[in-house]
């Protein structure tokens, strides 16, 4: 089985959507750039041309509208963002816009359209080139918003994403960008909506997102050498939630802990609590668990930034927790030698 | 004023249909007006009686298949470019007749029929959105131009420099359109603009052709909007025009409010002198090309045309509540 | 007891807090209009003087960064937006700046600013301008974010929002202002950060917020005919959030209902069930509920708008759920005569 | 090149001082360069070498208690408006001694005793922060000015253009002071605004003063700057002042990368030939008043100066986790 890089996966999904549709264009300041954007359009302009694949200016709140208006007559654009924090200066294009026109105007228009953007994690982003707001764009319908962990979804549901008549936001972890794994030639989808079993287990639900995915991973595995079978939902798509997998998950297991790589309150945590307790109440048999960011900033130094960022240890100790298990302090310990601002070695897959 | 448009000789055909235009929007506004105390239309609604010349000279220079956006007063923008006029009074009555069956009311009024690719009330919204859709022409190698109508106080909007930056940088066929009348909601322009400037100078410091008319002089809209036409279709980039026109009722909603503080009774006076209306009827009579049997007549089928929009829009049913999730996806 | 209404209210704390403190100033598109910004400006400029109550461009992003300027330089400056849907232009300085300049520079400076926006309701407000993104800045650490219901806490809280050190995001709910209730003349404040019981209860507790309290209120009387005593508890500031006084309840009825102003995909309501869920557990007797927006954009059409936004039949029907009582559809029936787009007269306070 | 500031006699206590400015900013940008590779410092790093005489000429022109806010390219303003050295250092490294307490890191330099009131990351946002600031000023009633620092994508971004309205309307005290490096990060300015089109202009698209000249001659800019800030301190509005310069290295960390294709090495051979610091050298030179000794002395107390602070900043303490929720709220 082919495996290639999470970054990889992506370029080849912009490339398999340019070919098969002459309307899909990538906008996006330093797209065409010689580092090819994490190495994610490299090559795409030489291939594709300077006007399907093009730079931009330092315009997020323009530009968002730009795509609007471009994919209403007939192109299927893909704006990407090396930041989400850079987005954040469109949220009326993408929320009050995007999301409400094929509603507001009775149908009258499709918005196929991709808003693209990466997050960053680690020392030195700090509290400006690291925030997780998946929650604020998950909370609009009419939006779509996933969050691939794994490079074969990666492709996928950038495809999947590129070929939906919905403008769709999608958040791709910088530390994921170096992760490898099997990922298919040529063209395929990924449904977007449909959560994802990443480990099945009998014990405990872990829902994460994203990155955390990674980390509920290494926590299952570390939660085996306890005895603890761990089950591990790869969310994939915040909206649609995939409510069905998660309570099946809980109904079987019991016990829940949310994997988040943002802040907990009105977060994504918050909404997998919500829809855990309204809808698998009987079968809780113990408080569910969030782990997420402390409620503050992101913090630059290292030293901050380690004890800022969660980790599988922070999900091994809220699984004991749920399981009434004695704590121990040496599941939230750094390993010696582990550099906390890059991506924890046992994470570069295949996963 | 640094625009001078041949506009002594016209056509004559022209002038007619420029006097309909805005008369045909005269009497909707007015109906609007005059309906809006039955309290069956409820949505905010934002007159453009006064401002028609500036409508009425932007539609007749455009083909059917240019494209407009608009923002909150858009009723004249969308009857001008020959939006469905049934389709928009059921829209401000909230009915499943209407163009956006009901679920966008008089700020989001669409017709992509008509090339009125919609209008949304957040100020400056909808002006990249125009350029998009100029951009996405200039791609797919259409010769269709679009208009981004826009009121001054969407020019203080940093998107707006951000679309004319684009626009600029890539050439596209694109006008902006600016409706200058002097007043954002209540506020007068001295408050949000510094003194002695002018807002197409502002959007001259992009380096694009702009220039400034009277927008109550139907015929001089008409002639710079053919000249930006031409510009823009022909690939030679984006053109920005402002219009100096005037409102005469209160912002938002039916009503004349000069007495309530923000602007003078002698300056609406001054205005109300310079009705585009009027003032295109009494060119017409002097150049002696006025038809009054003509223009009777229209009035006539147009009062006609207007009533049966609003009975039908009356009688047309509500949306059903069980559509609630309807288009929420494509 | 003197009664005025909550739009009074609103201008008495402006006035008191601009004749204790010359640093305060008032900005907002039509601040000083003669229509006195909903009533709550009305001949504020003419007793401050256009310096300290001013009109300003339309650019909210932009004014958004003047006023951290000016807090930072020594002013108290609040902004006022007429709908929240403008200030999501404003996302960045509110969010990425504002909520963060105090932490991230080491505590090198204060960040005293109001962010004051009206959110609207009713027919005709649409798509556009009635969006209740009040989860948004609840999600952001380093803001506070305040929702008064009753014209006391609307002026206490407004004027405490002022003399707060930080920056703090006000909303006001546009079908409040109208509602009278007893106020205090002078100055006092209603500190940031504690909820208020409404109204005792025993067998449920409905937790609700801003003009959701007035709807939980009127579900309250009715459940009284059931012989249902529900518990009324107004939030009043989302973050911080009392979770405290939430749980009390929560521990205490066993029963939970959540009523908000917004959506509920990582709403606030979802955050108060997964409180809920994490801190009373064991309490918990059935399953919560949440009352809230539909799941897509506000139609404008007043039968839309009839089926879109929740009221106290809704929040009824919800804790029949939660008893375990058989449904009844004369809970959520219109009655004749009332006219969904204009706040229930029942709602004119005081309450 | 609108500008002919008075600049061929020129006090050479000045001279002498701008060289120095310049030569300490070197001095600290090379250190952190060759420090990097050691991978202790790992927050991004955005250096100026090159651009060093924009920075000298604006801080010299400015009085202490003036204002500077920056953005991600932020350690030359900061030197140059005084900030401190060892705090700066300390901060790159993350340290709890770090002008932000560790929290902030390269791009979030502050050090209001020396009124540099705070860099951000973010394009663009802290120009209307800036503006702010003198906002305040103005109302009460202080006689300081701002600068606010932006490159020219920031003039790209909205925000840019509304902060200018609201300063030119309010006739505030700020000078927006834009370095023009021709690139943002591996862009050139051919793909973000119109050919033809200078920075300034836009600028002056507003109705404010807003004038272009040589960032590499520092005399040019402070001669520039003084007089922008005679203008914005007397209360005759802001000033829009443009600096064409040119950045060495790449657009963020130590290295040289011409090779990797967005520029040519010739273009930057061309502008390293115009070194603002060798430039100002050979005039004091030639104008027969240049120290070379003070010079020479002035390097080996500010390497000194310099190691002292590197290895303060490696010694200093990492912040305690126990501080993690400091200063959340105030
Ligand atoms: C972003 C935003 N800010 C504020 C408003 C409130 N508002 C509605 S219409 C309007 C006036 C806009 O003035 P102008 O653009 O000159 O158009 P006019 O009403 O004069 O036609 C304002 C400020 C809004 N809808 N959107
Ligand atoms: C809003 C926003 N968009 C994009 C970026 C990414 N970015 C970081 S620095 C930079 C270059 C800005 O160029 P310029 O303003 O000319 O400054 P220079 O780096 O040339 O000094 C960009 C685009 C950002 N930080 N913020
Ligand atoms: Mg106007
Ligand atoms: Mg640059």
């Amino acid at each position: 089985m082919r495996e290639i890089s999470y970054a990889e996966a992506i370029r080849e999904g912009f490339s398999v959507a340019l070919e098969r549709d002459p309307r899909v264009v990538l906008l996006g300041l330093g797209v065409p750039d010689p580092k090819g954007f994490f190495g994610t359009t490299t090559g795409l302009q030489q291939r594709f041309g300077a006007e399907r694949v093009m730079d931009m200016p330092c315009s997020e709140n323009g530009m968002s509208g730009v795509v609007l208006g471009a994919a209403i007559n007939g192109l299927r654009p893909v704006l990407n963002h090396q930041r989400l924090d850079f987005a954040i200066l469109s949220m009326d294009p993408i929320c009050t816009q995007a999301a409400k026109w094929h509603y507001m105007f009775g149908g009258a228009m499709k918005m196929p359209v991709v808003f693209r953007m990466i997050i960053g994690r680690g020392w030195g982003q700090g509290p400006q080139h690291s925030q997780c707001l998946q929650s604020w764009f998950a909370h609009i319908p009419g939006l779509k918003v996933v969050m691939p962990t794994t490079p074969h979804d990666a492709k996928g549901l950038l495809i999947a994403a590129i070929e939906d008549d919905n403008p769709v936001v999608f958040l791709e972890h910088r530390w994921l960008h170096h992760a490898k794994g099997h990922v298919p030639e040529g063209h395929y989808t990924v449904p977007i909506g449909p959560a994802r079993v990443a480990k099945p287990g009998r014990d405990v639900t872990l829902v994460a997102l994203s990155y955390m995915v990674a980390e509920a991973l290494e926590a299952a595995k570390n939660l085996a050498k306890l005895g603890v079978d761990a089950e591990v939902i790869d969310l994939r798509s915040l909206r649609p939630l995939d409510s069905t997998l998660i309570l099946e998950s809980v109904r079987k297991t019991g016990r829940l802990v949310v994997a988040d790589t943002g802040w907990a309150l009105a977060g994504m945590s918050a909404e997998v609590l919500a829809v855990a307790s309204e809808g698998a109440f009987g079968s809780l048999k113990a408080a569910p668990r969030r782990v997420c960011f402390p409620d503050c900033p992101t913090p630059t130094s290292p030293s901050l930034a380690a004890a800022y960022y969660p980790r599988s240890g922070d999900i091994v100790a809220a699984v004991r927790e749920t399981l009434g298990l004695p704590a121990d302090e040496a599941d939230t310990a750094i390993p010696a030698g582990v550099e906390l601002d890059k991506p924890n070695p046992a994470f570069t897959g295949p996963f | 004023m640094t625009a001078s448009p041949e506009t002594s000789t016209f056509p004559s055909q022209i002038g007619q249909r420029l006097l309909e235009s805005m008369v045909r929007i005269r009497l909707v506004e007015e109906a609007i007006a005059t309906g809006y105390a039955e309290q069956q239309m409820r949505c905010p609604v934002h007159l453009s009686i006064g401002q028609e010349g500036v409508a009425a000279g932007v539609g007749a220079a455009l083909r059917p298949d240019d494209q407009v956006m608009s923002g909150h007063r858009s009723h004249a923008h969308y009857l001008a470019k020959g939006g469905d006029l049934n389709a928009m009074i059921a829209e401000i009555y909230g009915k499943e007749t209407g163009c956006c069956r009901g679920r966008g009311g008089s700020m989001h009024l669409v017709d992509l029929k008509a090339g009125f690719v919609g209008a949304v009330p957040i100020v400056g919204s909808t002006i990249p959105i125009a350029v998009g859709l100029s951009f996405a022409d200039k791609q797919l190698k259409r010769d269709r131009v679009t208009v981004a109508f826009l009121g001054e106080a969407a020019t203080e909007e940093g998107v707006f420099h951000e679309s004319v930056n684009f626009a600029a940088l890539h050439q596209l066929p694109v006008i902006f359109l600016c409706e200058n009348n002097l007043y954002s909601v209540y506020s007068p322009l001295s408050v949000r603009q510094p003194a002695g400037q002018a807002v197409y100078k502002t959007a001259a410091g992009h380096g694009i052709r702009a220039e400034q008319a009277d927008g109550n002089d139907a015929v001089a809209v008409y002639s710079l909007m053919c000249d930006a036409v031409r510009q823009a279709r022909s690939g030679s980039g984006p053109v920005f025009l402002e219009f100096m026109t005037y409102r005469w009722r209160e912002h938002c909603g039916p009503a004349f409010d000069n007495h309530i503080g923000y602007r003078t009774e002698a300056e609406y006076l001054t205005w109300r002198e310079r009705d585009p209306v009027e003032a295109l009827e009494r060119r017409l009579r002097a150049e002696g090309c006025f038809d009054e049997a003509a223009l009777v007549d229209f009035k006539r089928r147009t009062s006609a045309e207007i009533n049966g929009a609003f009975s039908a829009a009356k009688q047309a049913p509500f949306p059903d509540a069980a559509g609630l999730m309807d288009h929420l996806y494509a």
